[in-house]
């Protein structure tokens, strides 16, 4: 009891700061890496663990990396070769987009990233218009832009297409296509309706269950002979239509979440209003629906975004299949690390990027749904 | 809402059937639409790959343009579509491509079943084996035991297991789906042995860090001439594919190069070499062509030599030697009927 | 919603704005449309595989398949048929899937509970894995891991040597138990344990009940587990042989060998999936609100206790159904094996055998169907559990 | 009920909880401050304060659910420090009831009250069970036993709560504001059963608004603001003759309702 030095009277107790060892770098440190005996071990190995996993990296990747140059030459310093990322970052980017069209996909990404903006920044009034903008309107423009062939732009075959700009479309296209289907599809296994229930969750399920690779090996190998002689779609388009289909059914259960998370009173009240079902989903049960299930939305992107990685089994472009065209290039032998690294870091930052992004949004559904 | 049901699944259906491709009359439709459309592989150094302007080239590739040459006398005029092993005659037989050239054996069960029709061999190959040189074997015979790395293809995986079992050796097979994957698994010491195509194995060498340290064993498991294909049932457009490739080796035979060839024309008095330009005889008519379709190949294209020596000979990377390859004359078995 | 009729049945609404009427034309509609857009498809596939000279039918199965595969766990060579092949190439994705799945499992947990950690750093590291491993495609990963591990080990001649164990870039080489005549006693007595283990385990329990004494149920069942067999073994005369890895020629024949594509595949799945079940795991134990704990502490329960009879019970019920369609995935992303050559469905059906024989619309069908079967099991298994516990809740 | 063998044993003499100059810091904020309070066997001691005083943080800080950082608790003659065995038996002689309830969601209310005397105590589960039902049936729920408690009321549910700390046969229990997340009508019923308990003896610290209660059973009143004592008193003399003119400003703040 060696407090009580000063006496105080009741309620003038002034606020004294804490003990050195709870605040502060000391008070930090060991709350919350020395805690104790078991605490501080763990906290040893961790630092030894961080500091053997990333040291080398760091030397390989910038300390020792050559950055600037033309040809293989350049590389010497036995560290990582970025000098092949750079003369090559174009064909990465737009794969063999011609040079001087490339303005349109940059117009494009530009129109997208806007348009992304207006759906995602709270401020911007108009969401809906905004959704029906990115869903109908931008595919339009995006189409006649990026193919071209009319409106006096030179037509660019899908062919030439490829690099991240593929990736982009791929992953953009499958999710805005799947996304009126998928929404039908929540609300018909929603529906009292047996038949259409059944169909829904056979869809779903169907489509749920089978892996991506061979939905791909189905659309470039079977989809042809679906169709009748002598018909035949882009080979994009084929890959499209696979990742549409498969994505629609992803994008349903996301959605029927939504809906299942909305509560009954909302239905009977909209019911009570005399609205019709249509009227009921469109003006009432949906809006509030998708607000909720763009978290599970952004995921599924996120999901896709990385499984297009997989194109590359069917032929197409993409930024990982452009970037392995690129390593059996011969002036450029012995650098698929560096591309391969150069690929993981962009998925990474994009991956990253959309998932802080989703829990950002759900951390503030989740305040905003509290009473 | 069941009418707009209705349509809607109507228009669906109506869009299915909208780009049809003209099933008898190749010809006639890459004419009207000004380009050849030509299935090729996916990257395959020599035959079909990239640079890094995104043009593709390549031995299969020109093959593609010479066509371009003989149709519209400008060889740019292809345009591409990468196919996959599994793809390929599938995208052939929907019409999706006009043509295709991307290193296929030709087989019987592919000329006669799948409703295809060869139209040449631009190159004559065949499976091999490619060892590290520190292993010390000199011969195929000596790989009982061993584990091989394959590409996966379409009939490497059988002739590998036929040689064996004809041998009465045993083996471990590692099947990667890529190139790349193959070599990183042969560098990495997975297997002993790697097994392709030998214009691939020597494609495949160069990618190693020590290209030197590997050593492709003499034995040639496998026949596989490789070449052109189209669809069944349009003679028009075989002959046009056939003959270009035909071209191409005659003039190799006769001496005439992209670099000489308008120079020949101007002076030559050889009664092949008028032929050959045009400049006499039956010129592009049986082929539906122009007369000058010849000289647009060689002098766009090249003659066959040429094209080898650019893509996978000695004058690439890749330093394949002619071998088979060479013309009838020289040791050979490239060989064209004569254009008469 | 049943309306018991009155003495009159309200009069019924004109055809067409009965909505239940209106409700079945529908369906009969969506119906025939969906029938019909199959019949076109099959009318389709059909004229175009006779046109184009594509065999159908299943007789391929029973044709000889004529090349080999690295690994399987049934008896296989180049004479059996592409029906064998089927069966070599599911039980390989099964068996990675089950490694993947049991690996991911352990991972996910650990990492999972570590970002719960209130050591900063382990708490930093573990999100940093969930963060890297998580926004990375499968695909390059399970190369990175492939090509990253190959190098470091070494050639057949120079294994690395354990006993009777090599370890080598062939893989890991283990000797395989040959068992003789005897044995079957050894497997008895093991029954035996087992059995007596669990009659042991339900006395502890009633004891415990009854009494509250508790009993070393775990070190008695292990003691009974592992003696009895080797007294058992001994007994009959220790029947059993060891057929060992031998280095001859370029390669160790004999014994059990564990390919090191297996390897990368199933630690490739296992890190990818773990950063998702960590991420779950998280969740669902941070569901479990923080008065829960401080309740059991209150009791007196110590920590331990709390987590296994407080925590983790109502942290399952969050876990468990996502953890499902995790170990689904799972099972589904193994069909990336081809990428680094191990021998899973999709490797040695749907794509060597499918090159082989060009029967695109069977061999995609017969994959697609495998993984469909899975998926609806695990599904199946999934409601059922689901409802099973929302019974306890309520 | 008979304790059984694994009580510790009650030290004679001592008061039942010592404060001694307690102090404790949430980061730099001082919540409480030279806290001295000493509760004898058997006294029941109502605390109040405004919100944010520090109340419930210095009951927490009675079994170690808040970690105080200078000064001393002793419960039962016990010294809480980072002693992991110290904490172990204090939290076993001491119970506790939250304001939102802590009833295990996935356990029935029998398991519930069952589950610590159980693993902790190691009581045969016939007899914990017994005991268990002998508590709810005091809190007038036997009837309940097998439910969950997501299938009963607040009130009820408050009721298990108290059961299920008296299971474990605490010479001490703790309440900390047990009323508060209850609707009106239910006060009365979680009151009563806390009346009850008071009559028989029990030592009780209780956090809580209700004056009624105070005045009924408290043998002491404890008034907190700004995280220290400010006043002690009898209740009488609390509501009546407030000392302090904090006690007083807080009194006619909470009476005007």
């Amino acid at each position: 009891m060696a407090e009580t030095a000063t006496v105080y009277e009741p309620g003038t107790h002034p606020d004294l700061p804490p003990p050195a060892t709870e605040v502060g770098v000391i008070g930090w440190l060991r709350q919350n890496l020395f805690s104790n005996w078991w605490n501080s071990l763990l906290t040893v190995v961790g630092l030894y663990l961080a500091w053997a996993a990333f040291a080398p990296l760091i030397q390989w990747a910038i300390l020792d990396a050559d950055w600037v140059g033309d040809t293989r030459d350049a590389c010497s310093s036995g560290g990582a070769c970025w000098v092949f990322v750079n003369v090559r970052i174009n064909q990465f980017m737009y794969g063999f987009y011609p040079l001087e069209e490339q303005w349109r996909v940059n117009l494009t990404g530009i129109i997208f990233a806007l348009s992304l903006a207006w759906l995602m920044v709270p401020r911007i009034p108009g969401k809906r218009y905004g959704a029906l903008f990115v869903l109908i309107v931008f595919p339009i423009i995006a189409y006649y832009l990026l193919g071209g062939g009319s409106f006096g732009l030179p037509e660019v075959e899908t062919t030439r297409w490829g690099g991240l700009m593929l990736t982009l479309i791929l992953a953009t296209a499958g999710i805005v296509a799947a996304f009126p289907l998928g929404i039908l599809l929540a609300l018909g296994r929603r529906s009292q309706m047996p038949i259409v229930r059944a169909l829904s969750i056979a869809y779903i399920e169907l489509w749920r269950g089978v892996p991506l690779i061979t939905v791909l090996f189905m659309s470039s190998v079977m989809l042809p002979l679906f169709l009748p002689e002598g018909v035949y779609f882009d080979k994009l388009l084929r890959a499209l239509i696979g990742i549409f289909m498969f994505q629609a059914a992803y994008i349903a259960e996301v959605v029927r979440g939504g809906l299942q998370a909305i509560p009954k009173g909302q239905y009977e009240a909209a019911d009570a209003l005399g609205l019709s079902y249509w009227k009921k989903m469109r003006l009432v049960i949906l809006p509030q629906a998708l607000k909720l299930v763009i978290p599970g939305i952004v995921n599924t992107f996120n999901e896709l975004f990385k499984d297009t990685t997989l194109v590359l089994i069917i032929g197409l472009m993409d930024l990982l299949a452009i970037i392995k065209t690129s390593l059996e290039d011969p002036n450029w032998l012995g650098y698929s690390i560096e591309g391969y690294v150069f690929a993981g870091v962009v998925f990474w930052i994009f991956c990253f990027g959309m998932s802080r992004y989703s829990m950002a949004i759900e951390r503030k559904l989740h305040t905003g749904h509290k009473r | 809402m069941k009418i707009k049901n209705l349509i809607a699944s109507g228009a669906l259906l109506a869009v299915g059937t909208l780009p049809v491709a003209h099933a008898g009359a190749t010809l006639d439709a890459v004419k009207s639409k000004g380009f050849v459309q030509c299935g090729v592989s996916t990257g395959l150094p020599g035959f079909s790959a990239t640079n890094d302007k995104g043009e593709w080239t390549g031995l299969d590739v020109d093959v593609c343009r010479a066509v371009a040459a003989a149709v519209f006398g400008d060889a740019s005029k292809v345009k591409y579509t990468p196919l996959t092993a599994k793809e390929r005659f599938t995208a052939l037989q929907s019409g999706e491509i006009d043509m295709l050239s991307r290193n296929t054996t030709w087989t019987l069960t592919r000329d006669t079943n799948l409703g295809l029709n060869f139209a040449g061999v631009n190159y004559y190959d065949g499976q091999g084996f490619m060892v590290h040189k520190s292993l010390g074997v000199k011969s195929a015979k000596e790989l009982d035991g061993a584990a091989i790395c394959i590409q996966a293809g379409t009939t490497t995986e059988l002739n590998l297991a036929d040689y064996f079992r004809s041998n009465g050796m045993k083996y471990e097979a590692i099947t990667y789906d890529t190139s790349d994957e193959t070599v990183k698994g042969f560098e990495a010491g997975r297997c002993d042995v790697l097994t392709s195509d030998q214009s691939q194995l020597y494609a495949l060498r160069i990618k190693l860090k020590d290209p030197k340290g590997a050593m492709v064993l003499p034995e040639v498991i496998s026949k596989e001439p490789l070449g052109p294909v189209v669809r069944n049932g349009d003679e028009d457009w075989l002959k046009v594919v056939r003959w270009s490739l035909f071209a191409m080796v005659n003039a190799e035979e006769m001496g005439v190069t992209s670099k000489n060839v308008d120079e020949v024309k101007k002076t030559t008095k050889d009664p092949g070499k008028q032929r050959l330009l045009g400049l006499s005889g039956i010129g592009g008519k049986g082929l539906k062509v122009g007369d000058d379709w010849a000289y647009s190949i060689i002098k766009q294209v090249g003659n066959y030599g040429e094209a080898f020596e650019r893509n996978v000979g000695m004058d690439s990377p890749l330093k394949i030697a002619r071998g088979l390859n060479a013309l009838w004359s020289k040791g050979g078995i490239q060989y064209a009927p004569p254009i008469r | 919603m049943s309306h018991k009729s009155n003495d009159e049945a309200p009069a019924a609404p004109s055809f067409w704005r009965d909505p239940r009427k209106r409700q079945w034309i529908f369906q009969i509609l969506v119906l025939a449309l969906v029938g019909l857009l199959f019949a076109y498809i099959f009318h389709n596939t059909l004229y175009n595989l006779e046109k184009r000279g594509i065999s159908t039918g299943f007789d391929f199965l029973n044709h000889e398949a004529g090349f080999n595969i690295l690994m399987s766990l049934i008896p296989y060579d180049e004479t059996y048929t592409y029906g064998r092949t089927f069966l070599v190439g599911l039980l390989n994705t099964l068996l990675v899937s089950a490694i993947g799945i049991v690996f991911a499992t352990l991972i996910g947990f650990l990492v999972g509970v570590a970002r719960l950690s209130s050591n900063w750093i382990i708490s930093r590291l573990a999100n940093l894995y969930i963060e890297v491993f998580r926004n990375l495609p499968l695909l390059l990963q399970i190369l990175f891991w492939y090509f990253a591990i190959l190098p470091l080990l070494p050639h057949p001649r120079q294994s690395i040597q354990i006993g009777e164990l090599f370890l080598n870039k062939r893989g890991l080489y283990l000797p395989k138990p040959i068992f003789e005549p005897g044995f079957g006693w050894v497997l008895a007595a093991l029954g035996l344990a087992i059995v007596a283990s669990i009659l042991i385990a339900r006395w502890a329990h009633r004891r415990q009940e009854a009494t509250g004494q508790p009993f070393p149920v775990f070190w008695t069942s292990l003691g009974l587990i592992v003696l009895l067999p080797w007294l058992a073994y001994g007994l009959a005369g220790f029947p059993l042989n060891w057929d060992l890895p031998e280095l001859r020629g370029f390669n160790f024949r004999g014994g059990i060998g564990v390919i090191p594509e297996l390897f990368a595949l199933a630690l490739a799945l296992s890190i990818y999936t773990a950063a998702y079940i960590a991420e779950i795991v998280r969740s669902g134990i941070q569901s479990v609100s923080h008065g829960q704990t401080e309740a059991a502490y209150a009791l007196g329960l110590k920590p331990g206790q709390t987590l296994r009879l407080v925590i983790i019970p109502q942290a399952m019920r969050v876990i468990i159904p996502q953890l499902t369609s995790q170990y689904l995935n799972l099972t589904k992303n193994s069909s990336l094996a081809p990428a680094i050559g191990y021998p899973d469905l999709v490797a040695v059906f749907a794509g060597t055998t499918l090159n082989q024989t060009g029967q695109a619309v069977e061999i995609i069908g017969m994959t697609m169907g495998v993984y469909l079967v899975i998926s609806l099991t695990i599904s199946a298994f999934m409601n059922w559990y689901n409802k099973r516990m929302a019974l306890v809740e309520r | 009920m008979s304790d059984s063998k694994k009580t510790h044993p009650v030290p004679e003499g001592l008061p039942a909880v010592q404060m001694q100059g307690v102090h404790k810091w949430y980061g730099e904020f001082h919540v409480l401050k030279n806290i001295n309070l000493d509760v004898d066997r058997g006294e029941r001691i109502v605390i109040c304060g405004p919100s944010g005083s520090g109340k419930s943080t210095m009951i927490r800080c009675i079994n170690r659910l808040e970690e105080h950082q200078k000064g001393h608790i002793i419960v039962d003659g016990t010294e809480l420090t980072s002693d992991v065995k110290n904490i172990e038996i204090i939290r076993r002689e001491v119970g506790m009831v939250f304001q939102h309830f802590n009833l295990f969601p996935h356990l029935t209310v029998l398991e519930n009250c069952t589950l610590a005397p159980i693993w902790v105590r190691k009581m045969p589960k016939a007899e914990a069970e017994e005991t268990a039902m002998h508590f709810l049936e005091k809190v007038r729920i036997p009837e309940q036993a097998q439910k969950y408690p997501g299938q009963l009321s607040g009130g009820q549910q408050q009721r298990v709560a108290i059961a299920r700390s008296l299971c474990m046969s605490p010479r001490i229990m703790l309440f900390d504001e047990p009323t508060s997340a209850l609707d009106p009508e239910m006060i009365k019923e979680v009151l009563d059963t806390m009346i009850e308990l008071a009559e028989t003896g029990m030592t009780m610290l209780c956090v809580t608004h209700e004056m009624g209660f105070a005045k009924t059973v408290a043998n002491r009143v404890v008034f907190m603001d700004g995280g220290e004592i400010i006043e002690t008193n009898d209740p009488h003399q609390f509501f009546d003759n407030p000392q302090h003119e904090r006690t007083q400003l807080f009194l006619s703040q909470i009476l005007q309702h």
